[in-house]
């Protein structure tokens, strides 16, 4: 008995099928020439063939950009996270403390000055992946929704970050510690840790798990994956993928500010979601975040550049961001209807 | 000339005047370009938006500090790239050692809340009480004003002369005039005792008022004091109910720092300290500054 | 006869106030295909988790393979050899078709623990191999389940079953929204099940075919096993009379 | 042909339901018994039996309140508001600015002082109305995902409100304005709007729309519900209460800022979830959601009361807001299981 | 023959690149009982979904109770007396038995336009009466749907269009996941309109009901519509052979 399961005819079966990706990087191409185009007009100059800007571009969003990996993967598994910014800030405080040189003489630990430069490091990772892991054990285990516990956790991870020195910032960090976020090291840190969760997620089982899960819970736990444990860990790790967003911050502006990393968590969803993430969960890459992350260092730099009004800014940034969400949706609606 | 300016935020009332004293003093001359960017009290993207300025070309670059322990970063951008810089309103921790082309105009923070409190003490001492119970308002908790604020107020009641005065709670409101009116209230339920509201803004200080008047404490008994000598705080004190505030000239200093950083463009030598002095207000001498923010 | 394979004593579960599995007795022999019918509600859907270690069972024995076990969840049924198709497809609509056949046992290249890396090569020409043989066509593999019709992804939950089961298989309702053809298919690999002599339980509100198929019929009712018979020595009638409780002691001894 | 269709044995049919807000309101009491406690414990005096304490309890919190009325219904739908707090920042600037009085030298409009107070109340509802309905049409139209869209108005509303006086604060206000918000003005517009909305929510059309959309949007389409409409009219509401919030705010505190509302969004989802309501959709009540609010108010006068120290505040709250879901999420678990 | 309800001259619908629904032209007269079979992917629903303008046809032209008709929507479809049981059944969880039954067309009290005042103890009374006709029994209305067994939901879907069609009332796949005594009474309901006249469209993979219940039955295969036989001029072989394609010219004239 031959039988053929696909029943109605169809026309599009060998046409290859564009990948999500390819619609963002035309949208960044889009917006950059607009740009461009706009600054030979009005300024006269070019936006995009500028080595200093094209620098910035990418060096003053890769700090979210390291956040949104983190934020990626919690999507991808039909989560989100609030917390990443106010774990940026509680970590910053806290990893910077144990970073402080001997010359300044207000160090938050007079005692503990000069420490080598891995105990920040270990400190940020241990506090960011300990935070995240609070969130995944409370998503996992009791059933909250993630909104909730995240939120909770930014309410609270803030008021750590506040309550650690009373709201005095942290500076004077060693060199060593300096050097972490110096020059264009938070573009290499963010390009590293991209091709390594680019990897986790399309070669390894841990990847296979997460889009697993975020497509049907139900279905990955009957098929015997551990969901809770799993749940955990990708928590964890944005988590401390924000605590080494703290290091890198903390250490690009030499200071640790309680305030640190506000709003952060807004910027990486939006960046994820204009990226293709489905916010619906099982769909998205650390490309397409990595390209959203692009969008947003376009947009700032271009504003910059053609010297808009800072009041028209964040008018023009909220219309862009739905804008571009629309624009996805509508492409693959049309995909969808008419190929 | 093009000179780029980043302001540590935009709402808030104080930097606000600062801000316009500034475009407003551009507007006035000829061929001076200003460009305002709020940094939305992130040092991250202040320390951006200062190298977006150097990529766009800007002639001078004005900075309003949002964490004044992270300006070496900035000075270095800036110095690297040849291009003017001049600090305004916040003190720089580098503020010894910038280079030729940087400079500084601002009032020094740590004067406004040692004013505030010493006129507080004053007046405590004028009405004759040898015990005061003392509560503060504290601005947001991770920014540094509020931080610096509140310690002069620990400060001068360390002080010999002052120390009849008793803080006996201390509480946040984020700047905000509503959370203060809340705040003041449930104190008022809680039947706390004091003599004295310190609040590291005019906004809290406005809020508490609110809150005592509308649950019928006598204004005259009580000393408020606030920091800003905003509109609303001189209405508040022509009615009787404000006591203290300090006026810190934020037209002046976005006039100072745009006068220095022009003329750094032109090459021309500036002093690299430039203090403009708090001033407080009091009923007696509120009239001088009803214009001024 | 032949050795005991499953056997349930006194298999209870209870959500809230709701009995929905009372006092199960139930025995598979090797080789044997029994059919679990039912109203709607009757607790066959029940059975079957308790079994296979989706929910936790109120009280109860369950013995496979030998010895008594009690499953943590549906990683170590699956482990020791039962498969199952459950009632709402079980499948990650994102995934591709030999992602979902391996979700859970991946084959892997290196192990690095969580972060192993995928063997995708593998695993695609497995797949292959066990739809063959299963004569299910699906045109590429590499596209999400999504994108897939109904039939199609019945055929791939009931191709992962039969390409692991070693011990047992259990399928709940696999035919119910298949048509005609569809339908046929999955008898087909069902007969192909009996003769590599793999043991089944089949839940199905299908009477003809269940008799078409299985050897022996269980019928649920309230929670409640209420009859075993051997499909050659009853009819529909009869099978119908159990479900609707016009027959039917409310205890029968396990065959 | 007699038939019963249930066929597993219950034997809970009779037992009358416990509604969710009941558990909502016992766990209000438990917070308050322990305020209580430890109030007697430390301060010598009771916490709940202080009129002045009961009335800020609910006046701090009804402002909020008001916008979680409109949060509520649109978290029944199935959506989420991000946009109320940045909503009611907007409108409070605009608002305020047709009712500024003469004695007042610089005013916004110097031409249009001392205009009758229905003017700013509509100028509210009407730009309140405007957002939400953008709100609206974005996420039924282009079916943008909700949080995206209220993501980009929040963003873009908080801009236009710094954009508006370019900073400056607009206070001043004629006295009928100022008489909106004063005493316990703000707590009676809440109740009679939470009044409103819980009989449009349980007795009418509009609400058993809204709870079908929730539930099963797809089965609503297909029943001949006007979903896109619907949608749009919900978050439209939710746009008027935030404007009405906007109002008694800016009145309350006889000013209006650009950063005013700030977080309010976060606060008002926490109180609609903590009563009850289900980020999934379909399920929840005005009740609820005005219970979740008065969690929140007493815990806000507990702190003061105990004088907890302000750095430990924010760390607490975090936990409350998770515990309180937490609670409520196993309390139904619990209920589901053992009965 | 009797007077036409429903015509349908050359409907089309495409998905993309997926053509569902081609050039299908279907004639219901009044009073007439019609089964639509073919397998999974057929197009069935499809053509469900245009009739009743879920969706929006690519081409083609409908023609409904004698004039031609171009519904913008699902509500127009049943406000001109159409009524559908939709293959996912189309509930709402949340709410009670009336609320469904009643959804987007609640009685009121007083007309408020959005905000007009429910009359909820008229909506109970009147569901309980419909149900009362279909001899469905509900323990408790004001219990929310989603307690309820898939039997007793499906009841509720069924009964809501039984209830209000007036001329037309179509069921995609209503019996596919109920047991045996659930199949039968709705076999029961479906017999019920047949007496009191109402037409009707009954989408099915259960060969064995067509013949017991239907007039006529309609084959589609890949989105065509292929054969249009009378039920007591046919058999199961023949129906099979043109579902599979076995026979089968691809298009068929309209009888
Ligand atoms: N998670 C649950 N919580 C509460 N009650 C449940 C749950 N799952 C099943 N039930 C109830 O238990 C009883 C048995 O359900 P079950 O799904 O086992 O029936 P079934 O025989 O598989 O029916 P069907 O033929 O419709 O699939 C039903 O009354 C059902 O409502
Ligand atoms: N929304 C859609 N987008 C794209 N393709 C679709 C969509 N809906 C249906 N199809 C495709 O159209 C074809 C016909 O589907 P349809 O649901 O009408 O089949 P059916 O005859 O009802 O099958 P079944 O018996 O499984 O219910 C299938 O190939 C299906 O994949
Ligand atoms: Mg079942
Ligand atoms: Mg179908």
């Amino acid at each position: 008995m031959a039988v053929s399961a696909v029943s109605a005819r169809t026309d599009s079966q060998s046409r290859p099928v564009r990948p999500p990706e390819m619609n963002v990087f035309i949208g960044l191409l889009v917006i950059a020439l607009v740009f461009e185009a706009l600054g030979w007009l009005f300024i006269g100059q070019s936006f995009v063939f500028n080595l200093q800007r094209l620098q910035i571009i990418i060096l003053q969003v890769s700090i979210v950009g390291i956040i949104a990996i983190g934020v990626t993967q919690v999507i991808i598994t039909g989560g989100i996270d609030l917390s990443s910014g106010s774990i940026v800030g509680a970590t910053a405080m806290i990893a910077m403390s144990f970073a402080q040189s001997s010359d300044y003489a207000r160090a938050v630990y007079p005692a503990l000055t000069d420490l080598p430069v891995i105990v920040p490091i270990l400190v940020a990772l241990v506090i960011g992946g300990l935070a995240g892991s609070i969130n995944g054990a409370l998503i996992a285990y009791t059933k909250i929704p993630p909104f909730i516990a995240t939120l909770g956790m930014m309410v609270a991870a803030r008021g750590v970050a506040k309550w650690y020195t009373k709201g005095q910032p942290v500076s004077f960090p060693t060199e060593s510690y300096a050097w972490i976020g110096a020059g264009l090291n938070p573009v290499i840190i963010f390009l590293v840790l991209a091709l390594l969760f680019h990897l986790a997620l399309k070669y390894t089982v841990y990847g296979n798990h997460t889009y697993a899960i975020g497509s049907n819970q139900q279905a990955a736990r009957v098929s015997g994956i551990r969901v809770e444990r799993h749940l955990v860990m990708v928590y964890a790790i944005a988590g401390m993928l924000a605590g080494i967003a703290a290091l890198v911050l903390s250490s690009k502006n030499v200071t640790a500010q309680a305030g640190m990393g506000m709003m952060y968590e807004l910027d990486a969803i939006a960046m994820a979601v204009i990226g293709g993430v489905s916010l619906a969960g099982g769909r998205g890459s650390v490309v397409g975040t990595a390209l959203g992350m692009l969008i947003f260092g376009v947009i700032i730099s271009g504003f910059t550049f053609l010297r808009i009004d800072a009041y028209y800014q964040e008018m023009i940034k909220g219309v862009i961001i739905v804008a571009a969400v629309v624009a996805d949706v509508a492409r693959q609606q049309r995909r969808a209807k008419a190929v | 000339e093009n000179v780029g300016v980043s302001m540590a935020l935009f709402d808030d009332n104080f930097l606000t005047v600062l801000r316009n004293g500034m475009t407003d003093y551009a507007a006035t001359l000829d061929g001076v370009n200003v460009q305002v960017e709020d940094a939305g009290n992130d040092v991250g993207k202040q320390l951006d938006q200062v190298k977006n300025f150097i990529a766009s070309g800007v002639d001078a670059i004005v900075v309003n500090p949002v964490d004044t322990s992270a300006t070496q970063a900035i000075s270095d951008a800036a110095a690297a790239a040849n291009v003017p810089l001049v600090y305004v309103n916040r003190e720089p921790v580098n503020v010894d050692t910038l280079p030729d082309s940087q400079a500084y105009v601002a009032s020094n923070d740590i004067e406004s809340g040692t004013l505030q409190t010493k006129e507080v003490c004053r007046l405590l001492k004028e009405a004759g009480k040898t015990e005061a119970n003392i509560l503060v308002i504290m601005g947001e908790l991770s920014n540094q004003a509020a931080v610096v604020r509140t310690k002069d107020i620990h400060d001068v009641i360390a002080t010999d002369e002052c120390s009849f005065m008793k803080i006996v709670d201390e509480q946040t409101s984020n700047w905000q005039r509503d959370q203060a009116a809340n705040l003041m209230t449930n104190w008022l339920s809680s039947g706390v005792q004091f003599d004295a509201v310190i609040a590291n803004n005019d906004e809290s200080a406005v809020g508490a008022i609110q809150s005592m008047k509308a649950a019928g404490v006598g204004m005259e008994d009580v000393v408020v004091a606030g920091i800003d000598a905003t509109q609303d705080a001189l209405a508040a004190m022509a009615a009787g109910d404000l006591d203290v505030t300090v006026f810190q000239d934020a037209a002046g200093q976005g006039q100072g720092a745009l006068d220095a950083a022009l003329k750094l463009a032109k090459g021309e030598a500036v002093e690299q300290k430039v203090y403009i002095p708090f001033q407080l207000v009091t009923p007696d001498n509120m009239q001088d500054f009803m214009a001024k923010n | 006869m032949s050795k005991v394979i499953l056997e349930t004593r006194g298999l209870t579960k209870r959500y809230g106030g709701v009995h929905a599995l009372e006092d199960a007795n139930f025995v598979l022999h090797e080789g044997e295909h029994v059919a679990v019918v039912g109203d709607n509600g009757a607790g066959k859907s029940t059975f079957v988790r308790q079994i296979t270690a989706v929910e936790q069972r109120t009280s109860g024995q369950i013995f496979f393979d030998g010895r008594e076990v009690n499953y943590a969840g549906p990683l170590e049924a699956r482990e020791s050899g039962m498969e199952t198709v459950f009632q709402n497809l079980a499948l990650a609509d994102d995934l591709d078709v030999p992602s979902n056949l391996y979700l859970g046992r991946e084959l892997i290249k290196f192990n690095l623990g969580p972060f192993s890396i995928l063997d995708r090569k593998a695993m695609r020409e497995r797949t292959q191999a066990a739809l063959d043989r299963t004569a299910v066509r699906i045109p590429n593999l590499s596209n999400p389940i999504r994108n897939m019709s109904g039939g199609q992804r019945q055929c791939v939950a009931i191709a992962r079953a039969a390409a692991f089961a070693s011990k047992l298989i259990i399928m709940d309702e696999p035919t119910a929204a298949l048509g005609v053809q569809e339908t046929g298919q999955v008898e087909n690999i069902i007969r192909g099940l009996k003769e590599r002599g793999v043991p089944l339980i089949l839940v199905s509100h299908n009477l003809r075919q269940v008799f078409d198929l299985v050897d022996r019929i269980v019928v649920f009712r309230r929670g409640r096993i209420v009859a075993s018979l051997r499909a050659d020595e009853t009819d529909g009638n009869d099978i119908v009379s159990y479900i609707t409780g016009v027959k039917g002691q409310s205890d029968v001894a396990y065959v």
